[in-house]
């Protein structure tokens, strides 16, 4: 299988006045074109950042320090170099995490889509709707012609989602990174929502990274798996080996910490402090061994 | 990254922020030749020599030593009527400003924690007072009052204490929503407690860098009355009077105006860049 | 200041020639329409009736009303009184009746002749009370049955008044069509003024400026300039801002050092000539001004002469009276001393000093004079190193007149005494007769010595009479005359301007030099 | 749009201006002294006075006056100006379109340059030319309005002396208006002559007057448009293919718009206070500068007139800013 995106020896720092802090150290990561790849970790470890850092939109002070990001498979791979890297950039979209804020506020959804399809083809208006409304069809969104003529809050939670996966879908991306694009749902809605990309996904054949801290949907819908913890990639590997033969103990704790129907809720074991603090000890021992 | 100094003292914060500081150095420079200057100032302000008049700052050809920075039409020394004018600018704008947000925080405060009528009563007369021209009242208040430092103050107060009210009444709602205040009432104390106790406080880093604002809006309300010939009479120096003073002989000598305009930019510089400071440091959301 | 001068303008030269602007506005580009004469005026002109409201006996807007209106009689830039709508006047012998007679060939600008009846019209509509002509009772009240015949008029004397003729070329002597103005309305004739002067409004935009065109069938010729615009720039800032870019061909109420420094410009030229107004403090008879000491002393202690020379830069003339030299009451043997060692002895006499001074307020005006609010400055600060402190208190000139009407101005008020007729009555008659709405000292002795000079019928017995009155006040200081002003005019060096005693600025008197 | 809304903001407006009147009215009566003693100046008899205080209906009790000036207001009359002697309607009036045209032409300067400096200073965000645009914003926000005035005179129309400093139009240029909306109807009419004249006086005054408005508007602006840039769609924006100046116009902008209209909306009627000291200083023929004349001579009718105008003039760009807002924010709108 090809690789759709090759992240190798990747570090980021954030720099403050004073000093710079880590954020990412040392990520090695291979995307195989098709897959679903879980991205797992807790919050703070990294895993966001390492999404911004394939889509290219860090915030200003977050700097790569070292290693190297390459899309083996990206179309017209000459213009990589150019000087805008929004010009190249809309094969790689994103399935945010919170509908609430991602949809700017001021334009109707019809309007929002058309923008993104005529920046990304040529045609007329009228065509971008049109267009725009069989996007909605496809995500399931029941009365479309009326939601592209409504403004984000007229929209339930759930709809935003979908009109949301409509857009990244909507210029045709090789990969798509969704950042954890069920957190801020329902239940009820989290399944569908799953279930829609899942479907999408097969139908268009995308790569897609899938953030999120919950192991039970990355048991669900992903090929492979990465674990993150400290900025750095634990374990690799696919769902069923990761999930079956844990190797690291962060991984086998995470796994403990899953509620299971068939497991008593007190024999539920959150990750032990003392786990914790040694990945911290080693992260920054690590950061000491680069500086020397 | 960035939370680790919000945990240090607020004070240490405003001293690092470098806006702060500049307008705290310009403001306690002000202070300090307000309160000194008898012992700062070479000549009396008032002391006329029309033998001597308009002579160019001391470092020119026909300057002379003892009047650093010249003389004016009368014969009277610039930096002496600088200094002193420094002192009238200082006390209409810490007077000025405190009683206009002892009025506007009250009344703003009341508005925002009483809510229903009070509320609707004191936002009314906010909108009516908004809906007046501040420069043409002003004027027209100052003809009323009489020209004089107390006539200047009260117009400031009676105009500026909506900029108070407004702000302050939107910022207690915000805080009368908050658990501290719930826990108050829950725990028995009287509302007006909770209010003078409790929210006060919490108001107090606003009101601050509004108070800073206001400074330098009362020195320039200063400056706009003394233009139109309605400030402070007498012989007074005021860095308006010398405005107008001076606009007269731009031509021949343009220190005469140049040095007030300077004076006036200065402060009003300094004391919006330390409002800006304070806010900088108390307000979250512009923090990142 | 020389050097700062000469360095501002280099800064100035080299900024414009680095930024490569053009200079658009320098003097020889504009004014290319060579009929047009452009006046940057100091008072907005408010209404077109000069003869009613309290703006009709503000001095500073004759010029304008002059240019558009006739007085009945006019005077000579020397003061002195020539033949206007009238060519002849007079009284009888024993002064019971007054004759006139109306010029020939004189018409109103939409072309109909003025007739004896317009004038009879004019001078009853001054003389009743109704109209408000702020002298109406005073002055215009004291004819009466007035008759037309024909080109002469005739009518009774009520009251003599031996100024009443001066008045006719003073403030309020002016003829409105009766015509025009009975079918317009008061309103409507501030619309659509219509005068008989050498210059009909051919658009006015209150509180900017006022267009006129010659009016061709003027009875007093052609002038030079068809065209006329008064632009109204109260500020004396924006004045010299005017003049100095172009925009404006002549102004005039300008700071003294910016007329210096104008003046010697390439292109500009100046005059600057005493006028018929007299800077003073009037006192009141309140308070610590009762003592004779204190007033005495408040006199002896002012420099006249400094203030003039090194404040007012030399324009002015340091007086002792109410009467400029001008005048036809002018007495150089009336004097006030400047010593300020007698002040100090006078004030000792009642037990005042340095240590313990007499307090009392003055009132001044604030740019409504030149340099007003400096002199008082100054005369404030003479006082005060005799044992006078005196606290200033700035009042607009409207409340002044509010003051002085409900007689309540301070102890000391600054002010400027307009007399352009130069007639006694009205300089120290109107300013010290305890019963004239205008006074502020009134005291029974003085008021028994001017009452007779009022019904004088004697021309030279009345103007020793007043004389001696100046004496009087002198000694006693019941008023401070400081000096005669000096107007400073400043226009194109191309003109040939003619400055007026009585400062005017006549657009009609003034022509291009050839 | 909701008509209800326009109308609750409307009638929102009435007690505000009943306000107004009631205040403007009780403030000019306690003024010390006697309009009627001033305007009649030296020389009027007792008689006089009182024939002209009855005139002026100065003769009956407050309440009486009052009741009689709001009944005088209702027919749209506000009374003859003491000192111009002329209707105080007409002659506001006469005047207004002068201030309007020029306010709104600052308003225009003032927002575009805002505009501009606050695009630009969001695209610069983090790097130095962000700070310049800060410093440049934070000198020109401490010196108010007359001060440019005199600053741009000194500069502009003394030492190089480019720009007119006086009055509305070259007076040497004939122009017979039928509205005193010159700027207008001179472009209507095709004289570009009157046309370019009237936009070269305009420019200093305007100036003066925009560059506070400008700077507040610009740091407000610019602030709010720095939060708007955090927001995840903006974020997302970029991702798919909006350009780094792109996303600033055609995403955040108008968002950011909302709470800098807001925030800075009050400033607008501060520009119009503004005229009072800027048409003084320029001998601009408006309202603001007729306003100083009518304190000046204790004019108490048209201060009373000008007074309301202003009160009117501010009410009404409220209106339009709250309008604006809604227009800007549909979630307003469908609350």
């Amino acid at each position: 299988m090809s690789s759709a995106l090759v992240i190798k020896n990747l570090h980021l720092t954030i720099d403050n006045p004073k000093d710079a802090v880590p954020i990412l150290r040392g990520i090695n990561l291979d995307l195989r074109a098709g897959e679903i790849h879980g991205l797992v970790g807790e919050s703070g470890a990294g895993k966001s950042m390492l999404g911004r850092v394939i889509l290219e939109i860090l915030p200003p002070r977050a700097k790569i320090t070292e290693g190297s990001i390459d899309y083996p498979t990206r179309p017209l791979p000459g213009k990589t170099k150019g000087r805008s890297a929004a010009r190249h950039r809309p094969h790689i979209s994103l399935i945010p995490q919170d509908p609430m804020t991602s949809l700017n506020p001021v334009k109707k959804i019809g309007k929002q889509m058309s923008e993104i399809l005529r920046l990304n083809q040529t045609g007329r208006a009228r065509n971008m709707l049109d267009q725009a409304e069989s996007l909605l069809r496809e995500v399931k969104i029941k009365n479309p012609a009326r939601v592209l003529q409504q403004y984000p809050h007229q929209l339930s939670g759930g709809m935003r989602q979908r009109a949301l996966i409509a857009m990244a879908f909507s210029t045709k991306p090789q990969i798509i990174i969704a950042d954890e694009p069920t957190t801020a749902l329902d239940v009820s809605v989290q399944r569908q929502v799953l279930c829609l990309i899942q479907d999408l996904q097969k139908q268009h054949g995308t790569t897609i990274l899938f953030i999120t801290h919950d192991l039970g949907v990355v048991a669900k819908i992903c090929n492979r798996v990465s674990l993150m913890h400290s900025g750095m990639i634990l374990e690799q590997g696919n769902v069923a080996e990761v999930f079956c033969t844990p190797t690291h103990a962060y991984t086998r704790s995470l796994l403990a910490a899953i509620p299971r129907y068939d497991r008593p809720l007190r024999e539920l074991t959150p990750v032990a402090e003392s786990l914790q603090l040694q990945l911290q000890r080693e992260a920054r021992a690590y950061d000491h061994q680069r500086r020397n | 990254m960035i939370e680790g100094r919000a945990d240090l003292p607020i004070t240490y914060r405003i001293l690092h922020e470098p806006r702060a500081v500049f307008g705290l150095g310009i403001l306690g420079l002000m202070i300090a030749v307000a309160l000194m200057a008898p012992w700062l100032a070479p000549h009396d302000p008032l002391e006329q020599d029309l033998l001597a008049s308009f002579l160019p700052p001391s470092w020119q050809e026909s300057g002379d030593p003892a009047f650093l920075l010249g003389t004016d039409t009368l014969g009277r020394d610039v930096a002496s009527r600088l200094i002193y004018g420094t002192r009238t600018a200082l006390i209409v704008a810490l007077v000025a400003a405190t009683l206009a947000a002892l009025l506007g925080t009250t009344l703003g405060m009341l508005a925002g924690f009483y809510g229903g009528k009070t509320d609707m009563l004191i936002s009314r007369a906010v909108d009516i007072w908004m809906s007046f021209p501040a420069v043409l009242l002003s004027i027209v208040l100052v003809a009323v009052i009489g020209a004089g430092l107390h006539a200047v103050i009260i117009a400031i107060v009676i105009i500026d204490w909506t900029r108070f009210c407004r702000v302050i009444r939107a910022e207690t709602m915000v805080q009368k929503e908050r658990d501290y205040v719930a826990s108050g009432i829950t725990i028995g104390l009287t509302r007006f407690r909770i209010l003078i106790q409790e929210v006060l406080p919490n108001l107090m880093p606003l009101l601050i860098v509004l108070l800073t604002l206001e400074m330098g809006i009362a020195i320039v309300v200063e400056t706009i009355l003394s233009f139109v010939g309605l400030s402070v009479a007498s012989d007074t120096p005021t860095w308006g009077n010398l405005i107008q003073e001076g606009r007269q002989y731009i031509h021949q000598v343009p220190w005469l105006l140049g040095l007030p305009v300077a004076c006036v930019v200065l402060s009003v510089l300094s004391l919006n860049a330390l409002g800006d400071g304070i806010k900088e440091v108390i307000d979250p959301e512009t923090r990142q | 200041m020389v050097m700062n001068r000469r360095s501002f303008l280099q800064v100035a030269g080299t900024a414009s020639l680095a930024g490569g602007l053009p200079l658009a506005f320098s003097p020889s580009q504009v004014q290319a329409a060579g009929d047009t004469l452009t006046i940057a005026y100091n008072v907005s002109l408010p209404s077109w009736d000069p003869t009613t409201g309290l703006s009709s006996v503000n001095p500073g807007l004759q010029s304008i009303w002059k240019s558009v209106f006739d007085q009945y009689i006019d005077q000579n830039p020397d003061l002195s009184f020539k033949p206007g709508v009238l060519t002849e006047w007079g009284w009888n012998a024993d002064k019971t009746r007054v004759h006139m007679k109306v010029r020939d060939g004189a018409t109103w600008q939409d072309g109909k002749p003025i007739t004896g009846e317009d004038i009879v019209w004019n001078l009853n509509r001054a003389a009743n009370p109704d109209s408000g002509n702020p002298v109406g009772g005073l002055i215009w009240g004291s004819v009466g049955n007035l008759k037309a015949n024909g080109n002469e008029v005739t009518g009774d004397v009520n009251a003599y008044v031996a100024d009443f003729f001066k008045w006719m070329a003073f403030l309020t002597g002016y003829i409105l069509p009766p015509h025009h103005y009975e079918k317009v309305g008061a309103e409507g004739f501030e619309k659509d003024p219509m005068g008989s002067g050498p210059y009909r409004v051919v658009e006015f935009v209150r509180g900017s400026f006022v267009r006129l065109e010659a009016y061709d069938g003027y009875w007093g010729g052609k002038p030079a300039f068809r065209n006329v615009i008064f632009k109204f720039v109260t500020d004396a800032t924006s004045r010299v801002a005017e003049v100095e870019s172009g925009a404006s061909d002549i102004t005039l109420a300008i700071p003294f050092e910016e007329y210096d420094r104008l003046k010697a410009k390439p292109g500009l030229a100046g005059v600057a000539t005493p006028v018929s107004d007299i800077a003073m403090i009037f006192f009141n008879d309140t308070g610590p001004m009762e003592d004779a000491n204190v007033r005495k002393a408040a006199a002896h202690a002012v420099d006249k002469d400094t203030i003039v020379n090194r404040l007012l830069r030399g324009y002015g003339v340091p007086l002792h009276t109410l009467q400029a030299p001008e005048y036809a009451a002018f007495d150089p043997t009336t004097t006030v001393e400047y010593n300020p060692d007698l002040a100090r002895s006078l004030l000792a006499a009642s037990g005042y000093s340095t240590d313990n001074p007499v307090r009392f307020t003055i009132q001044t005006t604030r740019g409504y004079l030149p340099k007003d609010y400096e002199v008082i400055q100054a005369v404030v600060a003479m006082w005060r190193k005799v044992g006078i402190e005196a606290e200033i208190e700035v009042y607009e000139v409207a409340k002044h007149y509010e003051l002085r009407a409900t007689d309540t101005l301070a102890p000391a008020a600054f002010y400027n005494w307009g007399d352009s007729i130069g007639d006694p009555n009205d300089s120290t008659g109107f300013a010290m007769f305890g019963p004239s709405p205008h006074s502020t000292w009134d005291t029974d002795d003085l008021d028994a010595m001017i009452g007779p000079l009022w019904g004088e019928k004697d021309e030279a017995k009345r103007i020793a009479g007043w004389k001696a009155v100046d004496k009087y006040i002198a000694k006693n200081a019941y008023v401070l005359p400081l000096y005669q002003q000096v107007q400073p005019v400043i226009y194109r060096s191309n003109l040939d301007f003619t400055p007026h005693v009585a400062n005017y600025v006549l657009p009609f008197t003034t022509k291009p030099k050839d | 749009m909701s008509s209800s809304y326009l109308l609750n903001r409307l009638l929102l407006a009435v007690p505000t201006l009943a306000g107004a009147v009631t205040i403007t009215f009780v403030l000019l009566r306690v003024v010390p002294g006697d309009p009627i003693a001033m305007m009649t100046g030296p020389g009027a008899t007792e008689a006089d006075i009182a024939l002209l205080r009855a005139h002026y209906g100065l003769d009956h009790s407050l309440l009486r006056q009052f009741v009689i000036y709001l009944g005088q207001l209702m027919t749209g009359d506000l009374g003859t100006s003491i000192s111009l002697r002329q209707n105080v309607g007409e002659l506001i009036v006469g005047r207004l379109p002068v201030t309007i045209e020029l306010v709104l032409f600052a308003m225009l300067t003032a927002v575009s340059l805002a505009l501009a400096l606050a695009l630009k200073g969001t695209f610069w965000r983090g790097r130095w030319p962000e700070r310049i645009v800060d410093g440049f914003i934070g000198i020109v926000v401490a010196i108010p309005d007359f001060l440019w005035a005199l600053s741009l005179i000194l500069i502009l129309g003394v030492a190089i002396p480019v720009m007119p400093i006086f009055g509305r139009m070259d007076l040497t240029i004939s122009f017979d208006s039928w509205t005193n909306f010159y700027l207008i109807e001179s472009l209507l009419r095709g004289q570009l002559e009157v046309t370019r004249s009237v936009l070269h006086h305009m420019v200093l005054p305007a100036v003066s007057l925009a560059l506070p408005l400008m700077a507040i508007t610009a740091r407000v602006l610019k602030s709010c448009l720095n939060a708007e840039m955090n927001r995840e769609y903006v974020t997302l924006a970029r991702t798919r293919g909006f350009g780094r100046l792109r996303v600033i116009y055609s995403q955040a902008l108008r968002n950011a718009l909302v709470p800098a209209t807001a925030l800075s909306g009050v400033q607008f009627t501060f520009l119009i206070g503004g005229t009072v000291l800027v048409e003084r200083i320029f001998g601009y023929p408006g309202i603001g500068n007729m306003a100083i004349d009518a304190v000046i001579n204790r004019d108490l009718p048209l201060i009373q007139g000008l007074v309301l105008t202003f009160a009117v003039l501010f009410i009404a760009v409220n209106l339009l800013i709250d309008l604006f807002i809604t227009f800007l924010d549909p979630r307003l709108r469908h609350d």
